[in-house]
């Protein structure tokens, strides 16, 4: 295939090396790193990240971006904590309660973007800090939940030999990461998204629903969000009106490492799997040398983004020579 | 053509206003099936507003439309797909960012329980492609082919419906000979196949190469309807501009003294260009203007002028031949040093290229004679207003106040905002593309006044206008161009007739 | 971002500053009624005292952000990485004065510098490199918080130095030596602004860059100037914020001001699309968001939950400057702005 | 699509290296022999010399306070003495990022985990985890909430409650039960704050006399203890005492008692807990009356804690690191043996 045809898996490549490149120095520098366990963890300690990063790929494909996620991770925690720890409601309706009002706080940001064309960076800007401040209003203290319901949950698990399990919130993060490349690809819900990105005046003229689309995918987004805060009070058996803080950022981060142009159009869900676990990959490497500090973290991530950023440029470069030839 | 030609779609009484603007009056079309349709006319003749309304883009202020013998009244470009009515904008509508397959298919993949059927599309697609003589590998991203090939999946998507009517706006606008040559085959195969095509365009040439009849618009108003090889291009290029032939050629004359005077007057030779091109956009030329000299650049739209203005300018440099101010060889990289030469330039699209319409009357006028001087050395408050007044005066721009935002007022008055931007700069060449398009007639007559002011004070002006009659009224020397080409060069005694004659005569 | 954005319509002057003070006015009014020591002002150990001066003085971050942000917002972009920056010149400050000893008065320049030098590689990412605003200043955002703690070492680095204090806590002319920074900033700003004709390169670019560029603004310098502009204004931001406590927390220091001096902006009547932008209004705007802490800390509200109403003050703001909005309905345009 | 390739191909590497390696953590073994490869590997500081050498992991919450660094050099010092080769994680303050934490030493399997719990609810799942591979873990400097409390091995800490309860009474004393008290609490949620009011409030009962005005969170901060006390004073102009949870908001909230042209220490008698090295001095120039020490040394009493639960031997739930009051007269005096 001529790299017209494929330059826009190359970023994903790139991402893929990356992560076993990043994956073997990890391995070879510290003993015990390369097990299952470790790559079981992999997932399950970035089931809430992977999926928000899940929704977060589609609303940048889709040429948006949302930065509430963070917050409403945490408020949907805190709210589902607070119902089941305080009011003893049974987890089942709370849960179900919590998607349903992630969805709608989706739904509303997509709305105000769509209807009154509002930039979304504000807007999610806006709902960060109104979700934040819900949260914390709902209750200052971490709540912990004790129900046999989460007991029963949380010693779910899919056993890989060794003590590595995958708990049943990475399953569910594998799952969802499935349904949602799936139907990036075959679905036209999903391939609207992406020309909704690639040209949302085009699409329209090509007949595509467009503004039904663009909400949707912040209602999706926002859906995603709960379900990651949902997957958090499983994770710690508690919720926390402070958690998720920074989520946004470090989900942007692991869906543009994966490939995906902020300017839409262009990115995979697969590509986002990829980094997120690059993301995990470094943190569970510096505390396994446990020398090194979490800021290093921050510092691998800012490079990573350049990086990747600029391998895209170079490519979309290219794309132009191609063109002219 | 084939015989007994069948009526496909009849447009009767068609209308439609603007805020403003009346952008179509009572016009008629007729397609047959069958038959490659040109729709001609100059800018704001009202082609766009007409083809927008066949596909449901628009509703239609008045008249009918019959397609298939029934009456229509597409709502969106959908509902137009829907009944076999599709179009290919000029500005290509794809993704880029998606394969070709998809961009074929989108919005209508064949699907089994509601999951894309990947190889169908892609053999579908292919299938489409085919129908045009095109073998792709339809996996390739969209963005990574050339414009031809985008048009043509373009034409693809659109022909994969069940589509009777195609109409194709401006579709050769940046397609070099070999792909008009290929897009030409496709049409005469399609039109085989008992299509109607409309075909908007500005080349004569292609017109004559493929139309076989021609519906010609001015200001919104139906001109006439004709048989392609019934219609000699003089009268054609004549029913465009609005300037029938025989009133042409009985056109009063220039007076001689004018016509002279102007053939002297050109003082020292300012800006020489010779075989100054640039790929894509126009063939190499001559050009000179000289100081005190108003050349006029005549040709039809999408002949290359307003191309050989951005040039000149740097805005798309040229990539061969070379440019002489005052005799000395310059580059001409970007604007800044265009300006830096003493060129200005009066863009011909008012709204993108030309105002911050947030920005005061001031403000816009000041712009460029700031930037000429760099941020530090800052025009005083007094200094501004000296120039501001002078030029409202002068020019006459009527305006509530010097710090109205410029969106309030008249397109003219931005027009002369404009003009008086560059002339605040004291620039030695000014090139004006169509400084009257879009304006009322007294604002036209100042500009022309203007312009005589200009050349009288020295200044080189290259003057670009669709408007022949102006065009030879304002300019001592003329360059005509066609297809992005120079066909000649006409001094001293000249008018509009002579110049339809160069335009009209076909490739050689 | 790929949204359009509105610009406001018949935005004089005048018509942008309303909505802010309006706001600012209620917002004031409530106190009045409901926190009656606020208006309290009295003269102690020889300068002004009060919960106002209070919110002058901490509001002084948010106001100089602000300044910069609104340049920056005016090109049409955005930058993310001012608080990020504020660490990285605080920790910068900390070190030095603890480990070289140097004068103050050498040390700040030397911060500043840093800050500007970050702005503009910002700036040259989104000019040279065409990166979106949004993007290229996240990378800072994100690697410039690490680089802070890298320098502190992730410890809190406490220091005395008297004129560095000073910086954060003196007073002069009764007032926090703050508010004099602001005061200065904002009239350098000012004069840079509308003193040389950079103001008008910067409109010019932000209402229509093609226009401006084939005018011979130099759009690429002014954009680049802007970031390095933004830059410097969070570094001394983040000086402020340093000296105010004697120790550099570089984990938390500046933290979420991106956000606050983007709101203080907008707030302010400055569209996010660019354009006309209004100095008067980003100052205003950021004391309507420190008030509202203020008011929060007086009426012992905890102040994590601060950002709600600030999110509600935001999109009445962002809503109001919707055309679309408008035609939807007016009425619904006066409530909100009660909100 | 070749990024399956690709993704293939490197989980099969990954999974077919693993397949060897992965026993070593995993060997529920014997500390001596898991730690064998540990301390061979590259990446381990230890001498391959010393012949008992544990790893173990430290999760701390973050670098938020002077007393919290204090704590963190006394583990790592400690560690150095007792040739551990400490594995040390930075939460930056996120629950979620101890978590991971911890659950990368089990994958590590270290001998023991010492924690710093940043909150108190929301470990019983990844203390399970230790529990099953059989990891001792000693909580540090506070506590969590767990039904199970064979979770942990030992929790050693300051009692909070005691601590404010000590700093209550100082102030009744020292002000003879009259007192009108500006609190300036530490992070919402967080254990010591939590305790800390609760200790104070149940010591100011028994005084009449003595009431809390305002109740504000500085959030632990010097900027948060500063710009609370700068509104909290204009509001309450008649404040007598400040009871702040922690050094670092006194001197934040001395700073602004100053601004407000209060004498703190003697206007108003600012009372605060932990006794890091910055109150001390703020005593001995007597702008701070009391600090109730609250003993970050804990490196100490945790690594015989964990020693003995890797030995399996009995270890006490609940070590209470024994707190002292300070005040402004004991200060000079103690200021230069201050560590931190």
């Amino acid at each position: 295939m001529s790299l017209p045809a494929r330059r826009k898996f190359i970023p994903l490549l790139a991402t893929a090396l990356a992560l076993a490149a990043l994956f073997t120095t990890a391995s070879l520098l510290y003993p015990g790193f390369c097990s299952r366990l470790v790559v079981a963890n992999l997932f399950a300690d970035n089931a809430a990240l992977g999926i928000s990063a899940v929704g977060m790929t589609y609303v940048i494909i889709s040429g948006g971006i949302d930065l509430s996620v963070g917050s409403v991770v945490a408020a949907t925690s805190i709210v589902a904590a607070t119902l089941i720890g305080r009011h003893g409601w049974h987890p089942v309706p709370v849960i179900a309660l919590s998607l349903l009002l992630g969805l709608l706080f989706g739904l509303g940001q997509g709305l105000l973007i769509q209807r009154f064309e509002l930039p979304a960076f504000l807007v999610t800007l806006g709902g960060m800090f109104f979700a934040r401040g819900l949260a914390f209003a709902v209750t200052p203290e971490s709540a912990g939940i004790n129900h046999p319901f989460y007991d029963w949950v949380q010693a779910l698990r899919l056993p890989l030999g060794g003590r590595a399990g995958l708990p049943a919130t990475a399953l569910l993060f594998l799952a969802v990461f499935v349904v949602a490349a799936a139907a990036s690809h075959l679905t036209s819900f999903g391939r609207n998204v992406y020309a909704l990105g690639g040209g949302a005046d085009s699409a329209r003229l090509m007949g595509l629903p467009v503004a039904a689309t663009r909400v949707a995918v912040y209602g999706l987004n926002g859906f995603a969000s709960a379900l990651a805060g949902v997957v958090a009070t499983f994770y710690t058996g508690s919720g926390n009106p402070a958690m998720g803080a920074g989520l946004e950022l470090d989900a942007i981060a692991a869906v543009v490492i994966g490939g995906a142009l902020l300017t839409g159009g262009v990115g995979f869900v697969e590509g986002t799997l990829l980094g997120v676990l690059i993301f995990g990959t470094i943190q569970s490497a510096l505390v396994f040398d446990g020398r090194l500090n979490s800021w290093w973290l921050r510092i691998a991530i800012g490079l990573l983004l350049l990086l990747f950023i600029l391998l895209q440029k170079w490519i979309s470069g290219r794309a132009g020579a191609a063109r002219a030839e | 053509m084939n015989e007994s030609p069948r009526e496909l779609l009849r447009a009767r009484g068609i209308e439609k206003s603007f805020p403003g603007a009346r952008a179509l009056d009572g016009v008629d079309l007729t397609l047959r099936a069958g038959e490659i349709h040109a729709l001609m006319g100059e800018n704001g003749a009202g082609k766009s507003t007409l083809i927008k309304i066949l596909t449901g883009v628009y509703p239609p202020d008045g008249g009918v439309i019959e397609f298939a013998g029934q009456p229509i009244s597409p709502r969106s470009p959908r509902g137009a797909e829907e009944l076999g009515l599709s179009t290919v904008y000029q500005e290509i509508n794809l993704i880029p960012t998606l394969s070709i397959a998809e961009n074929i298919m989108l919005g209508r993949q064949p699907k089994r329980f509601g999951v894309i059927q990947w190889p169908a599309l892609r053999r579908q697609a292919a299938r489409a492609l085919e129908r045009l003589g095109l073998q792709l590998d339809v996996k390739r991203e969209l963005g990574s082919v050339s414009i031809a090939l985008q048009q043509m999946v373009a034409i693809a998507r659109a022909l994969d419906l069940q589509v009777k009517l195609l109409i194709l706006d401006e579709p050769t606008s940046s397609l070099d000979e070999q792909e008009c040559a290929a897009l030409f085959a496709v049409l005469k195969r399609l039109r085989g196949e008992g299509l109607a095509i409309l075909f908007v365009t500005h080349f004569l040439d292609q017109v004559y190469a493929v139309a076989d009849r021609i519906t010609v618009l001015r200001n919104g108003a139906l001109v006439g309807e004709y048989e392609t090889a019934r219609l000699p291009r003089l009268e054609l290029i004549g029913k465009m501009l609005g300037r029938p032939v025989e009133a042409v050629s009985a056109a009063r004359k220039r007076p001689d003294a004018v016509a002279g005077e102007r053939g002297t007057a050109a003082g020292p030779t300012f800006l020489e260009a010779t075989g100054l091109g640039r790929r894509g956009a126009i063939h190499p030329l001559d050009l000179a203007v000289g100081t005190g000299e108003v050349v006029g650049l005549a040709g039809l739209l999408g002949s290359g002028r307003t191309e050989t203005a951005r040039m000149l300018f740097g805005i798309d440099p040229a990539d061969a031949g070379q440019t002489r101010v005052d005799g000395r060889t310059v580059r001409l990289r970007s604007p800044r040093e265009a300006i830096r030469h003493g060129f200005g330039f009066c863009s011909e699209d008012r709204k993108t290229e030309g105002i911050a319409p947030n920005l005061s009357v001031r403000e816009n006028i000041i712009l460029a004679a700031q930037a000429s001087r760099g941020p530090w050395r800052r025009l005083g408050r007094t200094e501004q207003m000296q120039i501001v007044e002078h030029y409202i005066r002068a020019l006459n721009i009527k305006t509530p106040s010097p710090e109205t935002p410029i969106r309030n007022l008249s397109g003219g008055n931005q027009q002369k905002a404009l003009l008086a931007r560059w002339l605040a700069l004291q620039p030695r060449l000014i090139i004006l593309d169509e400084p009257t398009r879009g304006i009322d007639v007294g604002a036209k007559a100042d500009v022309e006044r203007l312009v005589d002011s200009l050349r009288e004070r020295g200044l080189a002006v290259l003057f670009i206008s669709s408007e022949l009659e102006e065009l030879t009224r304002v300019s001592g020397r003329v360059i005509v161009l066609r297809d992005r080409r120079k066909v000649g060069e006409l001094t001293g005694d000249f008018d509009e007739n002579r110049v339809m004659r160069m335009i009209a005569q076909p490739h050689e | 971002m790929s949204e359009p954005g509105q610009k406001p319509r018949g935005a004089s002057v005048g018509a942008r500053l309303r909505w802010p003070a309006l706001s600012l006015a209620a917002l004031l009014l409530f106190n009045w009624f409901f926190s009656p020591t606020f208006f309290h002002l009295e003269i102690k150990g020889g300068y002004l005292y009060g919960t106002i001066v209070d919110v002058l003085n901490q509001g002084s971050k948010a106001m100089l952000l602000s300044l910069g942000m609104t340049l920056v917002i005016a090109t049409g972009g955005v930058d993310l990485s001012v608080g990020s920056v504020m660490a990285i010149a605080g920790a910068a400050g900390a070190l030095l004065v603890t480990r070289t000893h140097l004068p103050f008065g050498v040390i700040a320049p030397i911060c500043l510098g840093a800050g500007g030098a970050l702005g503009v590689a910002n700036g040259l990412l989104i000019t040279a490199l065409r990166m979106q605003p949004i993007i290229a200043t996240l990378i800072l955002m994100v690697a410039g918080r690490g680089l802070a703690m890298l320098l502190t070492g992730g410890q809190i680095i406490t220091f005395e130095q008297p004129s560095f204090v000073f910086f954060g806590n003196g007073h002069f002319l009764g007032l926090p030596f703050t508010t004099t920074v602001v005061a200065l900033a904002f009239a350098l700003t000012l004069w840079l602004t509308r003193g040389t004709a950079l103001g008008l390169f910067l409109e010019a670019t932000g209402d229509n860059e093609t226009a401006s560029r084939f005018c011979g603004a130099p759009t690429a310098f002014i954009k680049t100037l802007v970031y390095g502009f933004s830059g410097v204004c969070a570094a001394t931001a983040g000086l402020i914020a340093t000296a105010n406590i004697k120790a550099a927390d570089s984990s938390r220091a500046g933290e979420m001001m991106e956000l606050d001096a983007i709101f203080a902006v907008i707030v302010g009547g400055t569209a996010l699309t660019g354009g006309r932008f209004t100095l008067a209004g980003s100052i205003l705007g950021a004391l309507l968001i420190q008030t509202l802490t203020t008011t929060l800390y007086n009426l012992g509200l905890p102040p994590a939950i601060a950002p709600a109403p600030k999110a509600v003050v935001v999109v009445a703001a962002c809503l109001l400057q919707s055309a679309k909005f408008r035609e939807w309905t007016r009425g619904l345009v006066g409530r909100k702005a009660a909100a | 699509m070749p990024f399956f390739a690709a993704l293939l191909a490197a989980s099969t590497v990954l999974w077919s290296g693993c397949g060897k390696s992965n026993e070593t953590p995993t060997a529920a073994a014997p500390p001596a022999e898991t730690s064998a490869p540990a301390a061979a590997a590259p990446a381990s500081a230890e001498p391959k010399s010393s012949l008992r050498s544990f790893t173990m992991g430290f999760a701390q919450v973050g670098a938020e306070s002077a007393w919290r660094t204090a704590e963190t050099e006394s583990i790592k010092a400690e560690a150095e003495k007792r040739n551990v080769n400490l594995k040390f994680s930075d939460a930056q303050g996120k629950q979620e990022n101890q978590i991971k934490a911890v659950r990368s030493f089990i994958a590590q399997g270290v001998e023991a985990i010492i924690l710093a719990p940043v909150v108190e609810t929301g470990w019983e799942p990844v203390l399970r985890e230790a529990k099953q591979a059989k990891i001792p873990v000693v909580l540090v400097d506070r506590g969590i909430k767990v039904n199970d409390d064979s979770l942990y091995a030992t929790l050693i800490a300051s009692d909070f409650v005691a601590e404010g309860k000590l700093a209550a009474e100082w102030l009744a004393k020292k002000t003879d039960g009259k007192a009108v008290i500006v609190e300036l609490q530490g992070t919402p949620g967080a254990a010591p704050a939590i305790d800390r009011k609760k200790g104070f409030e149940e010591g100011i009962k028994a005084y009449p006399g003595m009431k809390i005005v305002a109740s504000q969170s500085g959030d632990f901060r010097r900027s948060g203890g500063k710009e609370v006390m700068e509104a909290l004073v204009k509001v309450h102009p008649e404040l007598t005492a400040v009871y702040a949870h922690n050094d670092d908001m006194a001197l934040g909230a001395i700073q602004a008692l100053e601004e407000a042209d209060k004498k703190p220490g003697t206007d108003v008698i600012v009372v605060s807990i932990d006794g890091v090295k910055g109150a001390f001095e703020a005593m001995a120039a007597g702008k701070l009356n009391c600090s109730v020490e609250c003993n970050p040394l804990l490196g100490g009493f945790a690594f015989d804690a964990a020693g003995m639960a890797i030995k399996g031997a009995p270890v006490a739930k609940n070590t209470v690191v024994p707190d002292r009051v300070f005040e402004q007269s004991q200060a000079a005096a103690e200021l230069p043996n201050r560590k931190y």
